[in-house]
């Protein structure tokens, strides 16, 4: 059983996407701003298809409703496409049910549910929880609440120089865990971790697993069984579809024994003056009016994912990794530093680097002169940042959508970059 | 409205306008279910008289709710009046594969039938009155007030004796 | 002062919008269903005028990035729309400051947020919080959870016979309190409440004052001052804007004593693996990427009752829930037996009522056969109803597109339907 | 490149490449003030000493950051040594005025002005190099940067003399 790591295995290859025609479905593409949008900022939001846009239109255009309460028809109508988005979903990450799959409105909900929810019914003082140094603030930040909450003792999986997580005292520090969150790949250094490996020494430690996969979803294909995950959060803007909307994954019987997160209309069953009874799964865990035409518009993205197959996305996103590693190393050599592994395999489509002195927020307002879009900061990562060492580093980051000639046209800005600030 | 009349038929409009089996039973001996919708606020309550043989001696039905629950709940304890526990129960499973079509392309996902057992027909049991409802399934919400008196009758038998 | 109601003196008429115009510009009401559509479920979720659905799809074909954190143009002109949004939202409901605008993703999750992040910090076992007995679950359960988690003790203001708040034992009811939180307006009654009044005698008291506004904000024009408030929570999708999108307001001082609710980016300004700092106002409650497109669509919503004048929409809006009580009333007598009061001056566009001996599913079913949408059920108001001694009730609800024809329509459909099941 | 040519002037990329009165101070009796932008990671600490008179007798600058914050913390500290603090605080409100109307844009109301106390330039006042930074307006999320370098020695006199 190759368990280690599920995409290992899936070949690199730069000419399984047609990018063109993938382009050609990305209005954003076509608008005449001063220049062409090489857009390499896909890893905090990506651009959406005209499918999504439509979708999202289409639905307010002819059947919108609340959703659960209404006998007439078009409330009927609604409810369905709803659901029917939660199965997309649910087949879209191999989710054993329907019942597990929840919407959020982002990741970061996602994990304060499983934080808040799931902690403080089972964590108590003392307890340990394990995140890793690359966690995003998403996954921390609500460990970080909860321990000042509830006086759990916090510790972390170290980052080896390569940016791989360090395992060399994995079972150690899992001793006494009750819960390990981790990130399925990180957002700065693209590293793809060893999910089932640490989720397997997790569970033989007594821990339960939360899978911060964000990065993970929109970019290869996901089995949430197979990455042995308790829970796994993502977000819909990242991965074609609307802002709005992000996915709680968990799994039957941990979702069932948990208290609810927010109250309100839908996640309750009946209602007293001096007490409530909690609604069945999904429900539970959405209250309120659930992001009903972001849902529609995230069954459109994962339709267009699935018709252009993750296995592809990720052969394409790997292979264009490595003419970038290629490409930038041939021309600018230790003038240019990319944090992270080195093997397009073992990470995501994101590069995270430092170029010469200039600092990443000169760089990114360089490089969008030329239309290049880029991150410039801490990409919500301060203590990864503060482990390698620097205070911002400059991000480019791809999809289907992009192709060498975006890291061309990186490349050549970066020497403009240079020009202006390097004497 | 051809789509009503499907739903409303005359045989239900009947048994809401005369339900049967309307009432209570002293407990014990008699063992007591409750059901509820908590989309409607539909409420039934079961009361079940199994004898020494296991078959249901007598069944009374409480509660309050819409026509199609009411009509349901009243059409159901005619159903299984006299009968045995096992009929019971294939009359339940015939029942739920009535009403599942709509309720599996709602709730669940299509094709792979993950999670889901999904009742399959037997066409040996004869539902009777209740092949009435069969119109229901074209309006999804309805299902649930369909299956509720059934759902609770389950919930009784349950507690009779838990099968494997 | 005329600090009862700030409506009190607003005029009821008729003739002051041009529903046939602004249908118009609903496309949901084109399309070609059965039959034409007469939406009465307002209350429930408004329709979205073309100018929404465009505002977002623009959005996502033009601009979009993600907000705050992006040197590039694109993401400065997202960010700047976003933040304008959030401008627009605090003038609507003439905010002080702009600081004092969270977006959330809908009205339930602001009330949780009150009720956790400001309760937490300042209920302890025994305290006093008062709400009422017509409250909405998204203002009873948060509540009931924070009393399950604290031990709070909960108080209910009563209703009386014809559906108004029951003020008079208001002040030994307030006594000790130290939060009274109260709809502006009931979802089943229509009830528009005194919330001045309650919220002068709530601070008399030394209590904070929570305004669930979700029903008040989209048909009348809002000053949170005027009212008195301290949180004031409404949702989107319910006054022409999108799924996916709420807001709470809060007094200035009152957020900034808070701490924060949600984990995550954006609402940080410095993360360490042992600790973590909020970021300043409105951002510290807004945890991971916000709801940025939905915004940008809420603003256009905005925009178009600005246009119209909620000044007219409530006139509108009175006037013809004064010509359905008369309408319906004549029609059918005793019959027809409508909760709440029976002054159109003291209660919005939401009628809920009981049809003979025909329960609201069955009516509503009927009644969506002739293309009426209509709610049937407790409306997430389960206490109220035990209260009124009913299981469920038939609720219909207008907005500005809805005029004296859809009134019409509902009075014959409910002659269909008495023919249907009483003999 | 003429939007960035307008950005990054020569003279701004002068004092990012040789910054003025960069160093430390001893503290007592120098002040030091610490500041951060959250966004981007940019630090800057002022050390500020004060003499009897009221007038910065000298200033230093250490942390790091982007051209536009480094640069702009080296042109200040120029433009402070030796002024009285009333002259300082003048400097600020000008630097502000001239920093603003994009911030308000982005952050605030348009138009009703609530909750904001919009700066109004003094053009008695003489900015000097600073007066190169107005070309940061026109990229709004660089506004901060520009402004941290200000914001921070404003702590600092804070805590030598609040103000009315
Ligand atoms: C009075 C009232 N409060 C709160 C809500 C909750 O709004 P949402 O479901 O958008 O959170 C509603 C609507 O359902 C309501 O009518
Ligand atoms: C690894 C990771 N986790 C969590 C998040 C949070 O996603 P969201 O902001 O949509 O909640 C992000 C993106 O910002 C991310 O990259």
């Amino acid at each position: 059983m190759a368990a280690m790591s599920p995409v290992a295995d899936l070949p690199s290859r730069l000419d399984v996407l047609d990018v063109a025609a993938i382009r050609a479905e990305f209005p954003i593409f076509e608008r005449c701003r001063r220049r062409p949008l090489v857009y390499l900022d896909s890893a905090a939001s990506s651009q959406k298809p005209r499918a999504v846009i439509q979708a999202m239109a289409g639905y307010y255009e002819s059947c919108h409703a609340n959703v659960h309460r209404g006998v007439y028809a078009l409330a009927e109508e609604a409810t369905s496409r709803y659901e029917q988005a939660r199965a997309a979903v649910g087949r879209f990450i191999h989710a054993p049910s329907t019942r597990e799959v929840v919407f959020t409105k982002n990741a970061t909900e996602a994990l304060n549910l499983v934080a808040f929810a799931w902690g403080r019914a089972n964590l108590g003082r003392g307890d340990v929880v394990v995140l890793t140094e690359m966690e995003h603030h998403a996954n921390l930040v609500p460990w970080l609440m909860v321990a000042e909450q509830v006086g759990v003792e916090l510790r972390y999986l170290g980052i080896t120089d390569e940016g791989h997580l360090d395992l060399s005292r994995l079972e150690a520090t899992l001793e006494g865990a009750k819960v390990v969150a981790l990130t399925a790949m990180s957002n700065v250094l693209g590293t793809l971790n060893p999910v089932r490996r640490v989720a397997d020494a997790a569970h033989d430690a007594g821990a339960v697993v939360v899978v911060d996969a964000s990065q993970y979803v929109p970019h290869l294909p996901t089995d949430v069984t197979a990455l042995g995950a308790d829970f796994l959060a993502f977000t819909g803007h990242k991965m074609l579809g609307p802002t709005g909307i992000g996915v709680l994954w968990g799994r039957e019987a941990v979702l069932e024994a948990m208290p609810p997160f927010l109250g309100g209309g839908e996640m309750i069953r009946d209602v007293r003056l001096d007490g409530y009874t909690p609604n069945e799964l999904p429900w539970k865990f959405e209250a309120g009016t659930p992001p009903i035409a972001e849902a529609v518009g995230l069954a459109a993205a994962i339709e267009v994912l699935d018709g252009i197959g993750m296995d592809a996305v990720r052969a394409h996103e790997m292979a264009l990794t490595g003419y970038a590693l290629g490409a930038l190393d041939a021309r600018f050599g230790s003038d240019l530093v990319v944090h992270g592994p080195r093997t397009p395999g073992d990470r995501g489509g994101v590069l995270s680097f430092g170029f010469k002195d200039v600092h990443p927020h000169d760089v990114a307002q360089v490089l969008d002169e030329s239309g290049i879009c880029v991150r410039a900061g801490h990409h919500c990562a301060k203590p990864l940042l503060r482990r390698l060492g620097v205070s911002a580093t400059t991000r480019a980051s791809w999809y289907l959508y992009n192709d060498e000639s975006d890291v061309e046209a990186l490349a050549q800005a970066l020497d403009a970059c240079s020009d202006l600030f390097c004497l | 409205m051809s789509g009503l009349e499907d739903l409303y038929r005359e045989i239900i409009l009947d048994h809401y306008r005369n339900p049967r089996n309307r009432g209570e039973l002293a407990c014990p001996p008699a063992r007591r279910a409750e059901g509820f919708n908590p989309l409607c606020g539909d409420e039934i309550v079961v009361y079940l008289d199994v004898d020494a043989q296991g078959r249901v001696s007598d069944v009374k039905i409480a509660g309050q709710g819409c026509s199609i629950s009411q009509s349901s709940a009243s059409m159901m304890s005619a159903a299984v009046k006299g009968r045995t526990l096992d009929e019971v129960r294939a009359l339940n499973r015939a029942f739920k594969a009535l009403m599942t079509i709509h309720e599996s392309r709602l709730e669940h996902d299509e094709g792979d039938g993950s999670g889901t057992d999904t009742p399959v027909p037997d066409p040996a049991v004869d539902l009777g009155d209740l092949a009435a409802l069969q119109g229901v399934v074209r309006f999804p919400v309805r299902i649930k007030c369909a299956t509720l008196a059934w759902n609770t009758l389950t919930t009784g038998l349950e507690e009779l004796a838990p099968s494997a």
